[in-house]
């Protein structure tokens, strides 16, 4: 049977990591990977996913970050349940961390496939461009913001950061992980402490958020590959960027080390959020159906597409059994991190997409405007505050 | 072959009644039915699923106490006053130039027409493109040996509804030029004459005697503007993506983004619901005055 | 208005014999008109202002898709192409990728042909019958219906697209071409119909009278009096339809699946499947592509279109 | 309603064509007729006439049953229709505008409503040749009405509802979008039209030369009301109500009011009015007096009359035929109609007289004649 | 444009008003008119009648200068003003469709093109009061065209010419969009006007009652040209050819070709025509007799007369004031005008005759009067 599968992972690195996953299904099971890929990022494909399903009209599997973005269609009972397939495969004994198949779990039954750990808490570095401006590659955020006047002088913009709402408050959140540390982290997002919400360390967080904006000023980026492409040409010094980018510089032949450098938690606290995507399966009447999705489960779990997918993608296996050496540095890097435990939920885990949004949108503002830092906090406060 | 009598009511007329059963679902149950549903969600917390769980004006509140709304308020006002204004001016100029018993009118026309026909995934792709400040305009500029140029709206938040203008006038003046020109000529010859005899220069009875007389064609024109300011929403995701920030934020895209992307659909559905009253707010009057109109004649 | 700018007559010089012993001295004949007076000229300088103003973008995108990715990244965008190449084209056609499809506009074209040809048809024929029953055939609440249709015009699509994802579901359209055909005819409604409403209230209602007496019915007196004579009015119809449907996006995107996503849609992930550095020529030439269709029909039908404005949408 | 009420006795409507009885027609709040009562008889050429607007062609749109009526009932050829269709009523009409099918040719014209009736092939080719051979159109057959004149259209159209062989022929206004010359001409054709097919004919003007010319009788009309139904001759020269007296006649009646007093008649002229006919004795002394302007004698033929008078000349109009004048009568505006041959001039005082066999009186405040 | 060479030689265009010499206009290669001249005198009235499409709007928007002559020159009170914009042309112009400026009150309308002018505004409310006078249209200032009714309207645009204060009113078919009654009405009130103001006039109509009621001379065209221009009288009773013979009268001439030979007609009927005035002899002996309706008399009456016949009665129009008969004499159609009184049927004999002075010879080939 044909397995429809919609996603949005569309850029080049993310491409191809598809084409691997698609390789694998096809060699390892009699079924059809029938691509549904929407471009544009996960707010222009959601809506089209969310209202197919709804619809009545479901896709085969389609991709989501997994956390709480598909949980009110898993109460629906709108998800196929892969408790059987999971407990075949032992799927609780190799998922690492475990924290990942919690968030697929929901009264007990498991409804998703976890395909990959995305870490967004990275300060990604170009060193032909610390070079032109005459100063040693920063490996951590202060760096970056002393060396920001020479790269300046050299006509390289210090930070390259998209302007889109979920890049900025992707910068915002690897501050909070990177400059509060783990536990701060846990208190602003999972706990939503007013203290914690309210102290200096945010207040200091926003701050530099505001240095950011003046490191991204004349940068005029919005697509996150756009600003990672001024990393690979060397017009731009850092980006701050999930670990997705590596692919593009994989893609555009840079070597991890050499070319580029990568800094976890901005070089501050290495800490990396545990979310990723996840393939849901929509319930469907069709046996030949389920059967591929069962199928498809199966496969993005297994060992070799772990293997392929993630390379090509730049992002973390799900799997602590895998033998990753061949990997580079960037990547072995973030597995050590992985293997010390070093982790935390994501943001998508944490907080509703309603909440997700207004933040993204706050940032987003904060970005295009001039808007102050405090005043930014204190509704950033709120915002986080209301999450239900 | 008479009849017997007097046919009910209801048959009267059945194959009208039939035939028309289409628009009267389209208007009872799409126009009327979801209009209704969504108001009715609108009061409720609804987030990926809709559900009815009412929490009253919550939504609302929420809705109003949110600076992005707010600014795409204000957005939508800036650029629907600004469009509409200048998508008539623009339109009645080009009218009035075409009917100047011009060479070449058919070639003119069909030139200002065109951006009609491409949809305005395509609009805000090329004038993405034109605006690109390291290719586009600015660049080109710069390269005529102005280096301190300037004009980059697309990362300008307070210039960014400039480029939607000109995107959106680009796209749509053609045919309230069209529509325009048909009512210029639609005037009766002998009024011209009239005012060449009276010894009005031409651009004064323009203003003072065919502008006034062109009215009803210029409501059609309004109506058809907007409908479309209201629903602006594409050329915005595809020219901006509502930036720089939310510099270029639009309610439509409020509702939108609320609904799928934050998975809130409660307070779509509020947002929804205000645009909805902004459009009753404005066609309410004009149906008003459309009827009085008739009324008076 | 103006004076005939081009006489078909040269002011005639004062001829030669003085017949019945006119006056010929004084002005004679057609008023010395110099070719281009100031008038003349400012209504022409404005009119190739505008068309600059509207015909630029058309030149980037031609130029633009007619030149290699390093000419773009060096130069100037309003400049023609040093080399032409027709890569882009072929690209955009048939090897751009969106996820795994590499096969670019080329399913989207027949996909958006797919679609748009029955919906334009049925959306115009329900337009068609709505306006002739709404003017010739007046019911109870007729009118009321349409003040509805009218208003439907101009609710934002956002706010309908969650309840017709479940009114599509609930008919058991949902995802399948006829499920989209369904929502355009709905939402092509409103417009169309005011135009066919406007068009046949405009035509004599004897007409109409007479073919009652000479025994038409409801769909005789349409097919066979009303609809031969109404080219015009069919003919923006149509047009409107066609452009309407074909640069739908929103629509395409939502109620149908992958593989048969019009082409907007396949444009919108070329022009957003960014991979590396954006190909703008690749772009542009998927864009010019998209657009070729409605461009097409605007530019044959463009008289056609002019005169069934005038007839139908003047009179408000 | 009961099946009781629909067939008339049939003695009752012995020789009647159209039947119209206590019909009554409003738009929402307007009454637009009002008990409206007619029978036209078989074979009579009936004229409806009245100002714009007072309801003829909505009255004749309800006898073809193009328009539904609010009550009352219609009878034509013996039967009720005030529920059949148009097509089934047995009538055809004709319409100002001709309202002929621009898309197809002559021939189609005539026969649609034919085709529509599932005539034989056969039997539609005889009824349309005959049509054309009776209007004179066999060499338009081939042609679409754009490609003809007004007056070809029109005889199209005369032509449509000739092929019906039906037994009542509605026409609405079908001479006004004609030329004066055309228009005289195609009266005269209708006439002789009438004359050789002996059709019921019903037939809406607001020309009064051509309701005069052609009818057996006229209804004038006022208001959804008729106000008087009889020959052209009576309507003329017996003029029911002040209404009709002004309403018909170009330039209209002299109207002059003033008192009565036994048979004397004072206002802008004192007159004794001994030899008028009285129908009914004047209820108050206020009457007004009428009298056509041409039947207004001047210079020598006024001495020898009974009534007579003097006028100042304002306004002269010579028409060919004969030449208008219009005069003072004291303070009131006196219109006379001369022979073509005269001459006065504006500022002449010219000597009126006339018989009081010619004239007309109305009492003042019901309007009526006396 | 010097100023010297606009002023025409003042003798010859003494007492002249307008003068039309030579003019020509084509569209394309369509000739609309053709070598026109034509002079209309001062304060002269002078209306041009033509069937539709003959060029009558095309001349009156050359005089007025909406539109361009292809050839000739056009002097207005003596100025050549073929080049002058309309406004510098001392004209005023009234048109069939109103032209009022909707959106203004009659007021404005009245003084917009003075205050275009920036004539002061005292004497603009001078003019205005005058003219709202002269039309009675002070009740009215204040409203706007649309609360007008058809007459009411076309006061107000006589009005907007009025306060120009200009030598040449233009009319162009001024009231052929109202209804016969106020078209009559207004018909009287332009020629008071004309009495009162003595400026010269000219007016295009295709009405022939229009014409000849107004006009003190008529033009009348065909195919731009212009067929004769004379007065009313002459054009009615010596029609210069077969096309103003056929035109002028309603109903028209009756036109009876045969031979003339000698003093001896022969045609549909025989008679001698001594008498007869002739301005030419005839060249050959074709020739068409023509007779008015109204000049045949019956009956008793024709036995006196020198002309006798028999005709048929074919069709009976009865008119009110007077009665037309339209027959047959002979093979040929013949129309006879009586009055209202007399009682003739379809299918009687009717003796016929008149006098060979109110007759018209025309000569068959080149069609001119003899
Ligand atoms: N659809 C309608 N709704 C309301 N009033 C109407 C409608 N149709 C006609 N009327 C009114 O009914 C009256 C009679 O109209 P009708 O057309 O019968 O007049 P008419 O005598 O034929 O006039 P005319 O000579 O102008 O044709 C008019 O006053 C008109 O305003
Ligand atoms: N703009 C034009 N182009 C070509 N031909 C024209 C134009 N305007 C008028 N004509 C032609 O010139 C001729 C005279 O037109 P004109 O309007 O003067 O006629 P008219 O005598 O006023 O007729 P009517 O009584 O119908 O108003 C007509 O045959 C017409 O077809
Ligand atoms: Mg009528
Ligand atoms: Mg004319």
């Amino acid at each position: 049977a044909d397995l429809e599968v919609t996603h949005w992972w569309t850029s080049g690195g993310e491409a191809a990591a598809v084409q691997e996953l698609a390789r694998i299904f096809t060699e390892q099971t009699e079924y059809t990977w029938v691509d549904g890929a929407i471009a544009g990022s996960g707010s222009t494909a959601r809506p089209i996913m969310v209202s197919r399903i709804i619809g009545g009209d479901p896709m085969g599997a389609t991709q989501f970050n997994h956390g709480r973005q598909a949980q009110e269609l898993v109460e629906a009972g709108l998800m196929q349940d892969l408790t059987e397939v999971a407990e075949a495969n032992g799927w609780a004994e190799f998922i690492n961390p475990p924290s990942l198949l919690e968030a697929c779990t929901l009264d007990g039954r498991i409804y998703c496939a976890p395909i990959n750990i995305h870490s967004p808490q990275w300060m990604w570095t170009s060193h032909a461009a610390f070079e032109a401006a005459g100063v040693e590659p920063a490996t951590n955020w202060e760096e970056l913001k002393a060396a920001a006047p020479a790269l300046r002088e050299a006509g390289i913009l210090p930070l390259a950061q998209g302007m889109q709402g979920w890049q900025t408050s992707l910068l915002l959140n690897a501050m909070v992980s990177g400059i509060g540390g783990a536990d701060f982290y846990l208190q602003v997002y999972e706990a939503r402490e007013e203290e914690a919400l309210n102290s200096d360390t945010m207040r200091q967080i926003w701050e530099e958020l505001a240095v950011a904006r003046e490191l991204s000023q004349g940068g005029n980026l919005s697509d996150w590959n756009m600003a990672t492409n001024r990393l690979i040409e060397g017009t731009a010094a850092a980006q701050v960027m999930g670990d997705w980018a590596q692919g593009e510089f994989a893609l555009a032949g840079q070597t991890a080390g050499t070319d580029y450098g990568c800094n976890i938690g901005l070089g501050g606290e290495p800490y990396i959020a545990t979310g990723g995507d996840a393939i849901y399966f929509p319930v469907n009447s069709d046996a030949a159906v389920t059967e591929a999705q069962m199928a498809l489960a199966n496969v993005i779990t297994g060992p070799e597409a772990q293997v392929a997918f993630n390379a090509a993608k730049g992002s973390l296996p799900i799997r602590g059994d895998i033998d990753l050496t061949e990997v580079n540095a960037c990547t072995q890097q973030g597995l050590e991190t992985l293997a010390a435990g070093n982790t935390i939920p994501s943001i998508d885990m944490l907080l509703s997409s309603d909440t997700r949004g207004q933040i993204e949108d706050l940032t987003a503002e904060f970005f295009g405007s001039s808007l102050s830092a405090e005043d930014a906090h204190n509704r950033y406060v709120q915002i986080v505050m209301s999450e239900m | 072959m008479a009849r017997s009598g007097p046919p009910l009511r209801l048959f009267q007329n059945w194959q009208a009644k039939l035939a028309a059963t289409p628009m009267i679902l389209t208007a009872l149950v799409v126009f009327i039915g979801c209009s209704l549903w969504t108001v009715v969600y609108s009061f409720t917390n609804s987030r990926l699923l809709p559900r009815l769980e009412f929490v009253g004006l919550a939504q609302y509140e929420r809705l109003w106490s949110t600076p992005r709304w707010q600014v795409s308020i204000e957005n939508l006002a800036v650029y629907g006053v600004l469009s509409l204004i200048l998508t008539l001016a623009i339109g009645f100029l080009l009218a009035v130039l075409l009917d100047q018993k011009i060479r070449f009118e058919d070639g003119f026309r069909t030139i200002i027409l065109f951006p009609y026909a491409l949809s305005f995934i395509v609009t805000g792709v090329v004038w993405q493109w034109i605006l690109n400040p390291d290719f586009g305009l600015q660049h080109i500029v710069r390269g005529m040996g102005f280096s301190g140029f300037t004009f980059d709206p697309l990362n300008d938040p307070n210039l960014v509804i400039l480029a939607l203008l000109a995107a959106g006038i680009w796209q749509g003046a053609g045919l309230t030029t069209v529509i325009l020109l048909a009512g210029l000529r639609g005037i009766d010859e002998d009024v011209w004459k009239a005012a060449r005899v009276d010894g009005i220069p031409t651009w004064k009875t323009y203003i003072f005697i065919v502008l006034p007389m062109m009215k009803p064609v210029f409501a059609t024109c309004v109506v058809l503007i907007s409908a479309g300011i209201i629903k602006l929403y594409d050329l915005v995701v595809a020219l901006t993506r509502g930036g720089p920030g939310i510099a270029s934020e639009v309610p439509a895209k409020y509702v939108y983004d609320y609904m799928f992307g934050n998975q809130n659909l409660g307070q779509g559905f509020a947002a929804s619901t205000m645009m909805l009253a902004a459009v009753l707010a404005i066609i309410i009057p004009f149906a008003l005055f459309q009827l009085g109109r008739k009324r008076r004649v | 208005m103006s004076d005939a700018a081009f006489p078909t007559r040269a002011a005639a010089p004062a001829r030669a014999s003085a017949p019945r012993g006119r006056l010929l001295d004084g002005p004679a004949g057609v008023a010395p008109t110099r070719r281009m007076n100031p008038k003349r000229i400012m209504v022409y300088g404005g009119l190739i202002v505008f068309s600059i103003y509207y015909l630029l973008p058309l030149w980037v995108m031609v130029m633009t898709s007619l030149k290699g990715m390093p000419e773009i990244r060096m130069g100037n965008i309003f400049a023609p192409p040093m080399e032409i190449t027709f890569e882009p084209w072929v690209k955009a056609w048939s090897e751009a990728c969106t996820g795994l499809n590499c096969d670019g506009l080329s399913r989207g074209f027949f996909n958006s042909v797919a679609i748009t040809v029955p919906a334009t048809i049925l959306s115009i024929a329900v337009a068609a019958v709505n306006g002739y029953a709404l003017v010739n055939w007046r019911f109870k609440g007729s009118e009321v219906f349409f003040t509805i249709l009218i208003f439907g015009a101009f609710i934002p699509y956002q706010v309908m697209i969650y309840p017709i994802v479940i009114i599509l579901r609930e008919i058991g359209l949902m995802g399948s071409v006829w499920g989209l055909v369904l929502v355009h005819v709905v939402f092509g409604m409103p417009i169309i119909t005011l135009l066919f409403r406007n068009y046949f209230s405009s035509l004599p209602p004897e007409l109409f009278k007479a073919a009652r007496v000479d025994g038409a019915g409801f769909w005789g007196i349409f097919l066979r009096v009303l609809v031969p004579m109404s080219l015009p009015i069919f003919t923006v119809a149509v047009i409107l339809q066609v452009t309407g449907i074909w640069n739908d996006f929103l629509f395409g995107v939502i109620y149908t699946r992958p593989d048969s996503y019009p082409m907007t849609v396949q444009l919108n992930n070329i022009v957003n499947s960014v991979q590396g550095v954006r190909e703008y020529n690749v772009n542009m030439a998927a864009t010019l592509l998209t657009g070729l269709v409605p461009l097409t029909i605007y530019f044959l039908s463009g008289k056609l279109f002019v005169r069934g404005i005038a007839a139908g949408a003047v009179k408000g | 309603m009961a099946q009781a009420l629909r067939a008339a006795p049939a003695t009752e409507l012995d020789g009647i064509s159209v039947s119209i009885r206590d019909l009554s027609l409003s738009y929402g709040s307007v009454e637009v007729l009002g008990d409206l009562n007619l029978d036209v008889k078989d074979g009579e050429f009936l004229v409806l006439l009245g100002a714009s607007g007072c309801g003829k062609s909505t009255l004749l749109n309800c006898i073809a049953g193009l328009q539904p009526a609010t009550e009352g009932q219609i009878f034509i050829s013996g039967q009720n229709v005030t529920w059949a269709e148009p097509s089934e009523r047995g009538i055809g009409m004709v319409f100002q505008s001709y309202a002929l099918y621009p898309q197809m040719t002559v021939e189609g014209n005539l026969s649609f409503g034919l085709k529509n009736a599932r005539v034989p092939k056969d039997e539609i080719r005889r009824r349309v040749a005959r049509a054309a051979d009776t209007l004179q159109l066999e060499p338009l057959l081939k042609r679409k009405p754009a490609a003809l004149s007004g007056g070809q259209r029109q005889r199209v159209a005369i032509g449509r509802a000739l092929v019906r062989d039906v037994d009542v022929f509605l026409f609405d206004e079908p001479l006004s979008n004609l030329d004066a010359k055309l228009r005289a001409e195609l009266r005269v054709e209708l006439k002789r039209l009438h004359q050789n097919l002996g059709n019921t004919m019903i037939y809406v003007t607001h020309d009064q030369i051509e309701a005069m010319t052609l009818a057996d009788r006229i209804a004038i009309m006022r208001g959804g009301k008729i106000q008087q139904l009889a020959s052209p001759d009576d309507i003329y020269r017996r003029p029911a109500n002040l209404y009709v007296a002004g309403f018909i006649g170009s330039p209209p009646m002299n109207l002059l009011p003033g008192r009565l007093e036994g048979n004397r008649f004072t206002g802008a002229l004192t007159a004794d009015v001994t030899g008028y006919d009285f129908t009914s004795r004047p209820r108050g002394p206020e009457v007004v007096l009428g009298i056509r302007p041409e039947h207004v004698r001047t210079g020598a033929a006024a001495e020898a009359l009974p009534i007579r008078a003097e006028a100042l000349v304002e306004v002269v109009e010579p028409m060919g035929a004969d030449t208008l004048v219009w005069a003072q009568l004291g303070q009131t505006p006196f219109r006379v109609r001369m022979d073509g041959e005269s001459r006065v001039r504006a500022g002449d005082r010219l000597s009126v007289g006339f018989d009081p066999a010619s004239l007309s009186l109305f009492d003042a405040a019901s309007e009526t004649r006396l």
